[in-house]
């Protein structure tokens, strides 16, 4: 076809334009803004880790973690969303607002460490895919002390372990005895 | 005298001319930026013009993280820009540097050199966002520019 | 011609009234089919007026007040030698036209050029000279077809008046010269495969990149009228029916001219930008075989 | 007149920030000197300071037309360095991106060349083709440029829909051979401005170590993908063009059937793509030691060092770009030209200065 034919049909057809402020919407796998699921995100921070350009700050408390996350200076590369342990963060379907003044978009998200059923101080918080991962089976007793705190949880293993040891030796004494 | 001002006023949105300042960019964000004149989008459509020449634009778009070697032009640019005029930064790079930032040949962000008006966010954003910030831009030029 | 009627086609028809809305509706129709040619929508109707306004309202950058002055003459100037060219323009053939009105229609007709070329050199930018240099080069290119199918004319009606050209020129003559006009147009109005005066690509906007707000406004508008003026003096030529009621020929006068810049646009968006040499090359040897034939037929034909 | 005309560094025919001052006679070019570094943002620098995962984002902004290409040379010297196998999936998946990348990258190219020479109608062409291709990337990758595909070890995205790759691929195979490449060989006015214009002879791309389209449009056969093929080059069917006239018109001609060929592969790779893993786990530890990778971009040769101690931070990273080769041969070809062809010739080399300068 040569430049006139091209151009003929061109003419011919409907052009090929969106008509402002009809869009071309993005793909169903687009990458935008990151949002996290804070009932579902154990504040690893490894987001932090791997984000190149500081658009995710994590910084813990004793008592819970901020996440904060500033679209613009976000790269949208999607590693964050990727290498997420606990599938905490996502991305939105489509393209982020335009903004103002620096920071407009920035947003934080607060997790906070459940309270131990035991001691009422701040646990570290889980994530049930990631205990489905760790642990093909998980016993309610197993599941009871995931939610405890460090010391909480290290106090009942102690416990378990003293008491298992103690058992054992007792019989072991009444063996020595019989 | 009203009838003046609002014919002004309406011209001005009817007929943005853009001037593209690449301060150090990846190229990502300015090929999308000539994706917008292609027929897909078609800028020309709201009456913007992508111009050669900086006397003759209203809204200068600068992507990059405006590295110390387009400083200077930067600030020429600017100057050269009759009013009113209004800034647009493209993507994440003139917002915050983005992956550039801490770099030591890197003096952006652009607002600590020019007054920005609209961020266009994304790495690089869509060609649809940056008609939409284009848009918000020519909201405020309408108005007369930045102050 | 009387006062009255001077004053009319300077102010109302083919002038003022007509030529700055038709300007601007030639301006658009060329963006809009170039857009359509490329599969786009393009611009709205409006969008050239628009343009106008805008940077008539902008602000001026200072400059030295010598280089102002001049940087704001010279576009005035453009716009007014156009307005009186296509004052002269005999869309209504008159016995009242003065002999000799071809001299001062093609004298008219070089004086955006000219402005061009001294704007070019007076805002002192490299590209605004490049610009400048290129716009000179090429008016001596065309300027060979364009004055002989001009002067053809001339000697087939045997006058230098006008309105007698176009009514009293035989087709022998006429087609050839017509043709020559015809390929003059691109590189007057800076359209490609001629446009290489303003090459954005290579020299930014040529002459007038330093120039802004409302004296770039006023060369816009100067280039608008520029193709009001080309195309009107084709189509005057082009169209000699004498005996044509007035609304007729109006009528006609017009569509020509819109026809012609639909054609222009055309053949503008079909292909690329000659280089200076090439283009230039194109006027020395097909622009002026056309114009020689035509002054060959004009003096040879009995 | 000044006889030095500078050309930049903001310039209506350069996409980026660079300089060339022209020493001219009238129109005519005597001599051209070429000025970089407008873009240099520091990243081999920035690269030593950030982890690998970072580093992967980080080295992908290096360029935003062949950003693919920076991610896979990093990937396949972090994998080198950990002896990783990459799944068969994934290399399959990482060569339609690499080809889809060539593809958009041409056809920006060759609409960026046809604007230079005032030809909107056929910009506007190539343009309106390569939207094709950016909404196949962002179907695939989730972005339209950047698209963060690779990570060591494999890709980061499975494609889920093989049978809109190989369509896209063939309709843009299509409106190449019947609509584009037609005007770009046979239009009267393309030909005056392109053909013997800015020639680069076999001996002197030898000599100036010209890489890919260049190189191959003056006559030199060489390629990675054949030299020394990487993924799954070695069993697909391709050919690369090249042409002996070494003028701009050649690399029109070299980068269309590129083009051509590229959808080919694409069609290729994606008809015998296995089902599998795309990746070879999230964090592999890098040990130290030192590696380089070569892959053919779509403008060349683009080589990475890499050097680690065995930390999650390289000890040195050096890029090495196609630009930084071919963009000497420019200040070659300007001379005795006319100014008009300057835009065209040094956009003939698919210029790409944020590559170069980094």
């Amino acid at each position: 076809m040569n430049i006139l034919g091209l151009i003929s049909r061109n003419f011919r057809r409907d052009p090929a334009t969106y008509r402002y402020p009809e869009r071309h919407v993005p793909a169903t796998r687009f990458r935008g803004i990151v949002r996290n699921d804070t009932a579902k995100c154990i504040a690893c921070g490894i987001c932090d880790h791997v984000c190149v350009s500081g658009a995710i700050v994590v910084v813990g408390h004793d008592d819970h973690c901020d996440w904060s996350y500033d679209p613009g200076r976000c790269t949208f590369c999607g590693r964050c969303v990727d290498l997420c342990p606990g599938e905490a963060l996502s991305q939105d379907g489509d393209r982020a607002p335009t903004y103002a003044r620096s920071g407009d978009l920035a947003q934080g998200e607060q997790i906070t460490y459940p309270a131990c059923p035991e001691c009422g101080l701040p646990a570290r918080p889980y994530n049930e895919r990631l205990l489905m991962i760790a642990h093909d089976d998980i016993s309610p007793e197993f599941r009871e002390r995931i939610k405890l705190c460090e010391r909480c949880r290290r106090r009942r293993s102690q416990t378990v372990l003293t008491k298992g040891l103690g058992g054992a030796a007792d019989t072991e004494r009444n063996a020595d005895g019989a | 005298m009203r009838l003046i001002d609002s014919l002004v006023r309406t011209s001005r949105r009817r007929s943005p001319w853009l001037f593209h300042l690449n301060a150090g960019s990846c190229n990502g964000c300015d090929i999308e930026l000539v994706a917008c004149l292609t027929p897909r989008y078609d800028v020309e459509q709201l009456g913007i013009r992508l111009e050669g020449s900086p006397r003759h634009a209203d809204i200068i778009v600068v992507s990059g993280p405006v590295t110390r070697t387009t400083r200077a032009a930067l600030e020429t640019v600017y100057a050269q820009v009759p009013d009113p005029k209004v800034v647009v930064a493209l993507g994440s790079c003139p917002a915050s540097c983005n992956v550039f930032a801490g770099s030591p040949t890197v003096e952006g962000p652009l607002d600590r050199i020019l007054p920005v008006d609209v961020y266009v966010p994304g790495c690089p954003p869509r060609p649809d966002a940056i008609i939409a910030g284009i848009a918000e831009a020519i909201a405020l030029l309408a108005e007369g520019g930045h102050a | 011609m009387t006062v009255g009627r001077a004053l009319f086609q300077l102010l109302v028809f083919p002038g003022l009234l007509y030529a700055v809305p038709v300007a601007w509706l030639m301006l658009w129709m060329e963006r809009k089919l170039t857009a359509r040619l490329q599969g786009r929508i393009g611009p709205p109707f409006y969008q050239p007026f628009f343009d106008f306004v805008k940077l008539l309202a902008k602000r001026p950058l200072p400059r030295p007040p010598l280089q102002a002055l001049a940087m704001s003459a010279l576009p005035v100037l453009a716009v007014a030698g156009t307005l009186g060219a296509l004052a002269l323009l005999p869309v209504f053939p008159h016995s009242g036209g003065f002999t000799g009105d071809l001299v001062l229609l093609v004298a008219l007709l070089e004086i955006p050029p000219l402005c061009a070329v001294l704007a070019g050199f007076v805002s002192r930018s490299i590209y605004g000279e490049l610009g400048a240099t290129r716009e000179a080069v090429l008016s001596i290119a065309y300027s060979l077809p364009f004055l002989a199918a001009l002067v053809a004319l001339a000697a087939a009606a045997n006058s230098l008046s006008l309105s007698v050209i176009s009514q009293q020129a035989m087709w022998q003559v006429r087609l050839p010269a017509l043709l020559a006009l015809a390929l003059c147009l691109p590189v007057k109005l800076r359209v490609n495969p001629f446009s290489v005066a303003n090459a954005e690509q290579e020299i930014y906007a040529g002459a007038t990149t330093e120039f802004e707000g409302p004296r770039l406004a006023l060369w816009e508008l100067a280039h608008g009228l520029e193709w009001v003026a080309l195309t009107g003096l084709w189509a005057v030529l082009a169209f000699p029916a004498a005996n044509a009621a007035w609304p007729l020929r109006a009528v006609v006068f017009v569509a020509i001219s819109l026809a012609l810049v639909l054609v222009l646009a055309a053949v503008a968006a079909a292909t690329a930008r000659l280089k200076l040499a090439q283009a230039a090359r194109v006027y020395w040897l097909w622009g002026s075989a056309l114009g020689v034939l035509a002054m060959v037929v004009a003096v040879v034909w009995p | 007149m000044s006889p030095v005309i500078p050309v930049g560094p903001y310039h209506p025919a350069l996409e980026e920030p660079y300089k060339i001052e022209l020493d001219c006679d009238g129109e005519a070019v005597r001599e051209a000197h070429i000025t970089v570094g407008f873009n240099f943002r520091a990243i081999e620098w920035l690269a030593e300071r950030k982890n690998y995962t970072q580093d992967l984002a980080l080295v992908e902004r290096v360029c935003g037309i062949c950003s693919n290409v920076h991610t896979l040379t990093f990937s396949r010297a972090l994998e080198q360095l950990a002896g990783v196998e990459v799944p068969a999936r994934a290399q399959h998946i990482r060569v339609v991106v690499h080809e889809a990348e060539r593809l958009h990258s041409h056809l920006l190219w060759a609409g960026i060349a046809a604007e230079v020479i005032g030809f909107q109608t056929l910009f506007m062409t190539c343009f309106a083709l390569r939207e094709k291709v950016m909404d196949l990337l962002e179907a695939v990758s989730g972005n339209r440029v950047n698209y963060a595909m690779n990570k060591p070890g494999g890709v980061t995205r499975d494609i889920v829909d093989p049978g809109m790759v190989a369509a896209t691929a063939q309709a843009i195979r299509t409106a190449m051979e019947r609509e584009i490449i037609p005007v770009f060989t046979t239009d009267r006015t393309v030909r005056a401005r392109c053909a013997g214009v800015g020639v680069l002879t076999r001996d002197e791309a030898l000599a100036w170590g010209a890489l890919g389209p260049v190189a191959r449009a003056s006559g030199l056969p060489q390629d990675i993908r054949k030299a020394a093929p990487y993924e799954i080059y070695d069993r697909l069917d391709f050919e690369v063009p090249v042409r002996p006239e070494g003028d701009v018109l050649a690399r029109i001609v070299v980068r269309a059937l590129e083009i051509v060929e590229s959808c080919r592969i694409i069609e290729q790779a994606v008809d015998g793509m296995p089902a599998g893993p795309i990746d070879a786990g999230d964090f592999i530890p890098v040990p130290a030691g030192e590696a380089c990778a070569r892959i053919e971009g779509p403008r060349g040769e683009v080589f990475y060092y890499v050097a680690s101690d065995g930390s999650d931070v390289p000890l040195r990273v050096r890029i090495r770009t196609p630009t930084f080769q071919n963009m000497p041969t420019v200040a070659l070809m300007v001379r005795e030209q006319t100014l008009a062809d300057v835009p065209l010739i040094q956009a003939s080399i698919d210029p790409c200065y944020s590559c170069t300068d980094r």
